[in-house]
């Protein structure tokens, strides 16, 4: 897909977070969103982006959750 | 009616949802349902390039069942998908997901409302616990403030703005908080109290406004919030919507409002008495559609406005079974009753009850299908009653999307914009045709009523049935009864619901289970559907948008009463005398600096595409903002909107793009590719053939891949 | 000292000259180097004379009458501003019978001041009423009024006292006080002649309606066909205004009433109450149903008090006088004077204001003289266009709304419209039907479409076509406007219809078989 | 008058009185004074300042007999037609008027019928303009036009 | 679930109340809430009491006059549309001098109403009609050579339904449903009396009015003055079914 888009969505989920108070609950926020929302081959691409590419172009706090929670956001298939 | 003909069509007086009262549409535009361009063959093609071939049922089944097949085949499970409409009756788009969750086996299932109202059900979701709105219609009667935030009622929901006018000539004071001066704002005995003519897009910003008075001049109800909601969240919320910087006086340079008017609109919503908000798309299809739902759901806590009568977050919805296509589950994360895919219980029950395993993984969503089609991921699709070439965004992205794809099943009662796209065409039967249910935003489910045979021989929901059969899954209904039977059994808020008690009542309100066997008019009475009402903080994020010298004015979109929609069936009556085409309303300021006329031609162009419509200069616009409507598919309104979307659901941002516009004389490129493109599809449908019999049409798989616009 | 002479302002001694003529008294008195104080007065109400002339004398005010602008010179060579002899002398004006039998209440002052001069209304009792309202509660001033036995005096003859009270009893955060000047009956001119020559009075009078009921704003609703009524009554608004008899703080007392003139605009159904509301509220002066009473629910929806003009002008005296003193004249339940009209076909027509119980036959031969023409009288319409047409044998019954009633005739608003024997009745009940027509405000059936049938089927009837029958439709047909109609100006239409069909069954065809 | 002119002093009319209740009326008496008439093209002005729709304008100005929405001829003779004047001949003096004004030009003189004019002990009685005129006998009628310079 | 194809109509709307009132009708103790017309009353107990400008989805008008009704004690025939139920009341809906009335009113209709109903696309839906028969009218005895509306201009312009005004009874249904069904205040009456005729905008065509064509007005027309196209066409509907709109 589109990585470009992935990463714009993505980052538009941050920034809905980012004003939570709590840093930890911002970064569970995102990841679950993620979890939630995002179908698997989308959560792979982005973590594959997220590796192959140090995250380039994704807000820290983005990053930050993927990071943190990667577990959450791996495909149960691939899993 | 005579015979199986209709004579007229009445509203009625015990329609508990318009009481007695209609819309043009409603009461007069039933025509199309016997236009002769209804389609009433099923038709195949091998590709979008080669006529269409009339066949038999049968044929037209057993072709989409082994193109699928063939396709997951070869792309995986995951390479195919359906989408069905909100216009669909619940029991349809029932057995769509069902089709897609067990034949298809995966959850690449979604529905029109993604492109409207997904925030909602994202938004109340999370801070009320329930995705739909809280109040029944007559509950308006008991409003003393009405606030509208980005819906124009009298165009879009004009039976319900009937009744909202009924209660303002009788006292209510009305907030309007629109960027277009809608008729609500000033009409003939209506008169907004205020109105709110903020810049498009920035309906969080005001929202974290109007609360920051609500918290800072002391209007907060402290009572209900302290019984009713999360202490620590709420703390968190008033402690950020206190920051100077949600001000009216910090927020007046986004919003373009003067403080002084938010401010008495906020005094007016949390001191007015029982108040209540209704929100259109005007709220939802932006980049912080999701945010904005929250903030409402926000503004009704922090005044203690919901759990009872006259009150509440009451969401219009953008066509008739909007609220019912996402209860009964096709969204792509969500089983029926709002149950995500990955909650096991919810989906062992289903497992137990379809006799398949179900993902337990989220689909994809119709934008996120048009991505990976141009992936080469997604190659098949299902699409039943929408149009999505026409109602979604970025035209351009759509049919290249569709072009990429390798077998396009389309079920329509017309040859629709997508249609044109399509290998499989199965006529689709109108809601005259078919037996089922509606539920309308108030949570009301209704029954839809055969009032005569399916012209094409199947209701929709029959051949739903078929193509699972086709794919190697069992559907056993004799009728949509039973599908009603098996969506109360499967879904805790539906318990109560069956035909009979239907016929019984004349329409149930869900919840209805044995707590509520009536139904519920008014939700969140004693305790919020989530436990304890969660406040969430709304920061205002601007969005990509911007207007910028190349592109300095928004375009934002809507509709006009005479027209529905993608217009396929009001086009199809006698509306159009009202509504001939598409028109670009331009404020005379900004139409005077480009030298346009009223009723001249003007070119749009936005960062996606361009498009050509007649001006209307007009006064109802702020200068900066022009508005159009996009029930014309040759207008192309969507050319013009982007991808962008909302950040929770993907809902496009419809309401927002960055355009300029100037005087032309002839139509746009994408216009004239787009004519010869109708022509020659038009051409491909009357020189539709009968099929050759039983024997597969010489078709070549292979991918169009060429977008053709 | 300068000469004070007297030349009618009333729109009816305008009608006939008035204005040249004092306009040549001027010219006439400089000529002569005479000082002169032109005082343009109300009517006396002697409107044969007019143009009637006053000068003051020593002995009182002189009256020269009816005076043309072309007599000026000879006047004044008849020294006639001291009283001198002319043919046009007519004496002292107190003198006068037809003002001397009157029993002038809420018309005392009219003729006699200087309708805009505050001063003179001040010298002439005005305002005491208010006075002494402003030191009583409300309920007192209501009780006063009921007390003093004052019933409507537009026509429909509800007593006020009633009315006021189920208004003061109504809460609500706006009252109303709505004068109804919409004074369209033929043969009455009371309201105009007060408005034009006493308006401080009417001023005063809704004024302490307001104070008795809690009401803040007032609206006089004028006809447009009077418009120098409309002028008059809006400078003595301004003029009480700045006095502080009317504005935000009436004579310091703290209280509040405004006011204000609306015209008509040619609707004689504006005169129905209902409908004088929904023209006020700038709609069509359709009747509305009652319930809601006007009291409840009347102008914009609120508790309104709707009054006729000389039921308003009466007040003052009532509470300067007290009920007692007001109740005193009158017959049965019929308390006070009524300001009776002559008119039409009449020697000594004018302005009559009598205790009730006088009759017919007094006013019209004791004040007016007998027919204009010298020609016998036939008929008289008393009340308007909607009242009966009473024939001789009626005359000698006391004027009083109960005795009217047993007449199956109607008081009204006083006016009385004297016919001679030249009139044909039958085309007087025709015209009866074709007015209602006209002015219809055509939401019920019976008047909307009964008036137009009723039209028809007196053609018929004048005609000869069929008459008997036609005579019985008429019958029914008024039987359906009485019975039927929303409103009196379809219910009660057939009033002169039928008398005149009942009392002169002659002019409706000879072949009528009696 | 030219329609811009119009226009013009319609809405100061209209914004000097439409913040009183019930502006209607006063709105059209003031218009037909300024212009003779209630221009149709005026009403979806006065429409939209007052909160209405031209439905509820046009009912109002056809209910009432003395708004007009056409130019009035350049006189309006008013004659008194009910009972008091009728028993003293105004129907007499309604003929004798159409008679004499018969051959006058087209647009020149207007003679309406209206429904008493309080002058009812002085009738018959007619108004032209706001001027009153009683005891009119028909010689006095035609000195009247003469002085009104009504060419017959 | 099929409904009947005319629904019942009571008259005037339902008023709710926590108060009720008892009355008598006909004889017969009725008990309604507070703030109920008499006309309500009675329908709700079964008697119907003849109405041609009422109905249950406007506010009671009282301009037609054939719910006329007696009230012991008090003077007149007090409409049973607009006067409300009191307690105690005695109401007697059906009286030899009200059937009088009730007639001589009908016989003012037709004399102003086309003979067409043979031909009339409102035939046997017609309330108008239902009157003459309720109310025995055999004859018009005023004849139909006075002034009428018979030639009135009919307005197609709208695409859905017919304006008829030699149909029309002037009973405001159609203005009423604008104002308070709809809200959009298209229609007046325009003139006075016996002129008086629906007008909507400035006497326009409906398409040029401010029309937004909800046929609230249709559906509260009482005569073929307001018909729907199709019907005129079609005929009437023989039988029903309740669905739900597809919008």
């Amino acid at each position: 897909m589109d990585m470009h888009n992935l990463i714009h969505m993505a980052n538009q989920i941050g920034s809905f977070f980012e004003a939570m108070p709590e840093q930890d609950e911002a970064l569970i926020g995102i990841a679950s969103h993620l979890q939630h929302f995002w179908e698997p081959r989308m959560r792979s691409q982005l973590l594959e982006y997220v590796d192959a590419q140090n995250g380039k172009d994704i807000d820290p706090l983005v990053l930050s959750a993927i990071r943190a929670h990667r577990n959450m956001l791996v495909s149960q298939k691939q899993a | 009616m005579k015979g199986s003909e209709v004579v007229r069509m009445v509203p009625d007086k015990n329609g508990q949802a318009n009481e007695g009262h209609s819309c043009v549409k409603g009461r007069f535009a039933w025509g199309y349902a016997t236009h002769k361009d209804r389609i009433l063959k099923p038709m195949i093609r091998g590709k979008i390039t080669d006529p269409w071939k009339e066949v038999s049922w049968d044929e037209a089944l057993d072709y989409a069942a082994a193109e699928f097949r063939r396709i997951q085949k070869k792309y995986g499970r995951d390479s195919i998908g359906g989408i069905v409409s909100s216009r669909c009756t619940n029991e349809e788009g029932y057995l769509v997901q069902k089709l897609v969750r067990t034949a298809f086996g995966n959850n690449n299932v979604d529905t029109c409302a993604r492109v409207c109202h997904s925030p909602t059900g994202y938004g109340l979701k999370q801070t009320l616990g329930e995705s739909a709105g809280t109040q029944t219609f007559k509950s308006v009667e008991h409003s003393d403030v009405i606030m509208v935030i980005g819906a124009n009622p009298t165009d879009a929901h004009p039976v319900f703005a009937s009744r909202m006018k009924k209660r303002l000539l009788n006292g209510a004071k009305l907030i309007v908080i629109d960027p277009r001066h809608i008729d609500l704002v000033r009409s003939p005995h209506v008169r907004a109290d205020f109105h709110l003519p903020l810049k498009p897009g920035t309906n969080v910003a005001m929202l974290s406004s109007i609360a920051h008075v609500i918290v800072t001049e002391g209007l907060l109800a402290t009572d209900f919030i302290a019984q009713r909601c999360e202490d620590k969240a709420f703390q968190q919320w008033r402690d950020f919507v206190a920051l100077p910087e949600n001000s009216p006086e910090a927020m007046q340079e986004i919003t373009g409002v003067p403080a002084e008017l938010v401010r008495g609109a906020a005094r007016l919503y949390a001191t007015g008495g029982n108040a209540a908000i209704y929100y259109g798309l005007g709220v939802t299809e932006h980049a912080q559609g999701s945010t904005a739902v929250m903030g409402i759901a926000n503004l009704a806590m922090a005044t203690g406005n919901i759990g009872r009568e006259g009150v509440g977050v009451n969401p219009l919805r953008g066509q008739n079974n909007v609220q019912g296509s996402c209860d009964i589950g096709s969204f792509p994360h969500e089983l029926p009753g709002y149950r995500h895919v990955s909650d096991s219980t919810t989906r062992h029950l289903f497992e137990q009850a379809w006799g398949v395993e179900i993902q337990p993984e989220p689909g994809l969503r119709i934008p996120n299908m048009f991505d990976a089609a141009l992936d080469g991921s997604f190659m098949g699709m299902y699409c039943q009653g929408e149009d999505i070439v026409q109602s979604d965004p970025n035209t351009q992205h759509v049919t290249a999307a569709l072009s990429a794809m390798e077998c396009i099943v389309v079920q329509d009662i017309f040859m629709n914009e997508t249609a044109m796209y399509a290998h499989v065409f199965l006529p689709g039967s109108s809601f005259l045709e078919k037996d089922g249910t509606f539920t309308n935003a108030e949570r009301r489910i209704s029954r839809v009523r055969k009032v005569m045979p399916p012209k094409a021989v199947y209701a929709d929901w029959e051949v739903t049935v078929l193509l699972a059969q086709r794919m190697g899954y069992t559907m056993d209904y004799a009728h949509p009864s039973e599908i009603m039977d098996e969506i109360a059994r499967l879904t805790p808020t539906f318990h109560g619901v069956s035909y009979e008690k239907l016929d019984q009542l004349g329409s149930i309100q869900w919840p209805c289970n044995d707590e509520a066997p009536l139904g519920t008019p008014t939700m969140h009475i004693d305790h919020f559907v989530r436990g304890k009402g969660k406040f969430i903080i709304t920061k205002y994020v601007a969005t990509d948008e911007k207007v910028t010298r190349k592109f300095p004015l928004i375009l934002t979109t809507g509709r006009i009463l005479s027209q529905y929609n993608v217009g396929a069936q009001t086009r199809r009556t006698e509306n159009v005398q009202w509504h001939q085409q598409d028109i670009l309303e331009i404020h005379p300021h900004d139409a005077e600096e480009r030298g346009i006329r009223d009723g001249g031609w003007v070119g749009i162009h936005s960062r996606s595409g361009e498009t050509v419509l007649r001006a209307k200069v007009s006064e109802r616009m702020q200068p900066g903002v022009v508005y159009t409507t996009f029930h014309f598919p040759e207008s192309g309104a969507n050319v013009i909107t982007t991808e962008n979307s909302d950040w929770a659901t993907n809902c496009p941002e419809y309401k927002v793009t960055a355009v300029q516009v100037m005087p032309v004389l002839e139509s746009s490129d994408w216009q004239k590719k787009y004519t010869r493109f109708s022509k020659v599809q038009d051409d491909l449908l009357k020189n539709a053939g009968e099929g050759t019999g039983n024997k597969t049409p010489d078709i070549k798989i292979k991918a169009v891949a060429k977008s053709i616009a | 000292m300068s000469i004070k002479i007297f030349v009618p302002g009333d729109s009816a001694a305008l009608a006939l000259g008035a204005d040249a003529l004092a306009k040549n008294i001027l010219a006439e008195a400089a000529r002569r180097n005479m000082a002169v104080e032109l005082v343009r007065n109300g009517s006396r109400g002697m409107l044969w004379l007019e143009p009637l002339v006053e000068v003051q004398t020593a002995r009182g005010r002189v009256a020269f009458g009816p005076v043309s602008a072309e007599d000026v010179g000879a006047l004044f060579d008849a020294n006639f501003q001291n009283g001198g002899k002319h043919a046009l002398n007519l004496g002292l004006t107190e003198e006068l019978a037809y003002l001397k039998k009157q029993e002038r209440l809420t018309f005392a002052r009219v003729g006699i001041t200087d309708p805009l001069s505050l001063e003179d209304y001040l010298a002439h009792d005005g305002f005491q009423g208010l006075r002494k309202a402003l030191t009583m509660q409300p309920a007192a001033i209501v009780q006063q009024v009921t007390d003093s036995g004052l019933r409507g005096r537009g026509g429909a003859a509800f007593p006020t006292g009633i009315k006021w009270k189920t208004v003061l009893n109504t809460a609500a955060a706006q009252k109303y006080i709505v004068c109804n000047a919409d004074e369209g009956d033929s043969g009455t001119f009371a309201d105009r002649m007060l408005m034009e020559g006493d308006p401080f009075v009417l001023i005063e009078g809704m004024t302490i309606a307001a104070l008795a009921v809690g009401a803040t704003q007032g609206y006089i609703y004028v006809r447009s066909e009077y418009p120098h009524s409309i002028t008059i009554l809006n400078e003595a608004i301004a003029a009480a205004r700045k006095a502080g008899y009317l504005g935000p703080n009436i004579l310091n007392s703290g209280n509040s009433f405004e006011l204000e003139v609306r015209k008509g605009a040619g609707a004689y159904v504006c005169g129905e109450e209902t409908s004088l509301l929904e023209s006020l509220e700038g709609k069509r002066g359709i009747v509305r149903a009652k319930p809601p009473l006007p009291a409840i629910a009347g102008l914009f929806g609120k508790p309104t008090v709707i009054n006729n003009v000389i039921s308003l002008a009466s007040v003052p005296i009532i509470l300067d006088r007290g009920a007692a003193f007001y109740k005193d004249y009158g017959m049965g339940r019929s308390h006070g004077t009524l300001p009776f009209q002559l008119a039409g076909n009449i020697k000594q027509g004018g302005l009559i204001e009598k205790a009730f119980g006088v009759t017919l036959r007094e006013l019209m031969y004791d004040f007016g003289g007998g027919s204009a023409s010298g020609r016998p009288i036939k008929a008289v319409q008393v009340g308007g266009p909607l009242g009966a047409y009473l024939p001789e044998s009626q005359w000698d019954t006391p004027l009083d709304y109960e005795a009217y009633t047993a007449l199956w005739a109607v008081l009204g608003h006083g006016g009385i419209v004297v016919h001679d024997d030249s009139a044909d009745l039958a085309k007087l009940a025709r015209y009866a039907m074709k007015f209602c027509a006209i002015e219809s405000c055509g939401k019920c059936t019976p008047c909307r479409i009964g008036a137009t049938r009723g039209v028809e089927v007196m053609d018929k009837i004048i005609a000869g076509q069929d008459t008997e029958a036609q005579v019985e439709l008429l019958r029914d047909l008024c039987d359906t406007m009485l019975n039927g109609s929303m409103c009196a100006m379809g219910g009660m239409t057939p009033y002169p219809v039928l008398s005149a069909l009942n009392h002169f069954p002659r002019d409706f065809v000879k072949k009528i078989p009696v | 008058m030219n329609l811009a002119r119009h226009t013009e002093s319609i809405a100061s009319i209209i914004s000097s009185q439409q913040n009183r209740p019930g502006a209607l009326l006063p709105i059209l008496h003031d218009i037909q004074e300024a212009l003779g008439f209630i221009p149709p093209d005026s009403i979806q002005q006065i429409a939209s300042a007052l909160n209405l729709s031209r439905a509820e304008v046009h009912g109002v100005i056809t209910f009432y007999h003395h708004f007009r929405t056409t130019p009035p001829a350049r006189h309006t003779i008013e004659i008194c037609c009910a009972e008091a004047c009728q028993s003293m001949g105004a129907e007499r003096l309604v003929e004798h008027a159409k008679q004499r004004l018969a051959g006058s030009k087209h647009g020149e003189c207007e003679v309406k019928p209206v429904y008493c004019l309080g002058l009812c002990a002085t009738s018959p009685a007619l108004m032209v303009g706001e001027e009153l005129h009683a005891r009119v006998t028909p010689e006095k009628f035609d000195r009247l036009i003469e002085q009104m310079g009504i060419k017959t | 679930m099929l409904e009947q194809l005319n629904e019942k109509d009571f008259g005037t709307p339902r008023r709710i109340a926590e108060q009720e009132v008892t009355l008598e009708i006909d004889g017969m103790q009725v008990t309604v809430a507070a703030g109920t017309s008499i006309m309500r009353a009675a329908a709700e107990s079964g008697v119907n009491v003849p109405k041609l400008c009422a109905t249950d989805s406007l506010e009671p008008f009282g301009s037609c006059r054939l719910c006329l009704v007696e009230i012991e004690g008090r003077k007149g025939y007090p409409a049973s549309c607009t006067t409300q139920v009191e307690r105690g009341m005695k109401v007697r809906t059906q009286t030899p001098k009200l059937q009088a009335l009730r007639k001589g009113v009908m016989e003012l209709y037709i004399s102003d109403h086309p003979l067409d109903c043979l031909t009339c696309a409102a035939n046997g839906n017609c309330e108008l009609q239902d009157m003459a028969g309720v109310t025995g009218l055999r004859e018009v005895r005023y004849g139909y050579e006075g002034e009428n509306h018979i030639h009135s201009q009919k307005d197609e312009s709208n695409p859905y339904f017919t304006y008829d005004p030699s149909k029309c009874i002037v009973c405001n249904r159609c203005v009423r449903a604008c104002e308070e069904t709809q809200g959009t205040y298209a229609l007046t009456i325009s003139g006075r009396g016996f002129e008086s005729r629906v007008s909507p905008g400035q006497d326009q065509p409906f398409m040029d009015s401010e029309c937004v064509s909800c046929g609230a007005c249709v559906q509260a027309c009482p005569t073929a003055t307001l018909q729907e196209k199709t019907v005129i066409e079609l005929g009437q509907a023989e039988h029903s079914v309740v669905t739900t709109c597809a919008y």
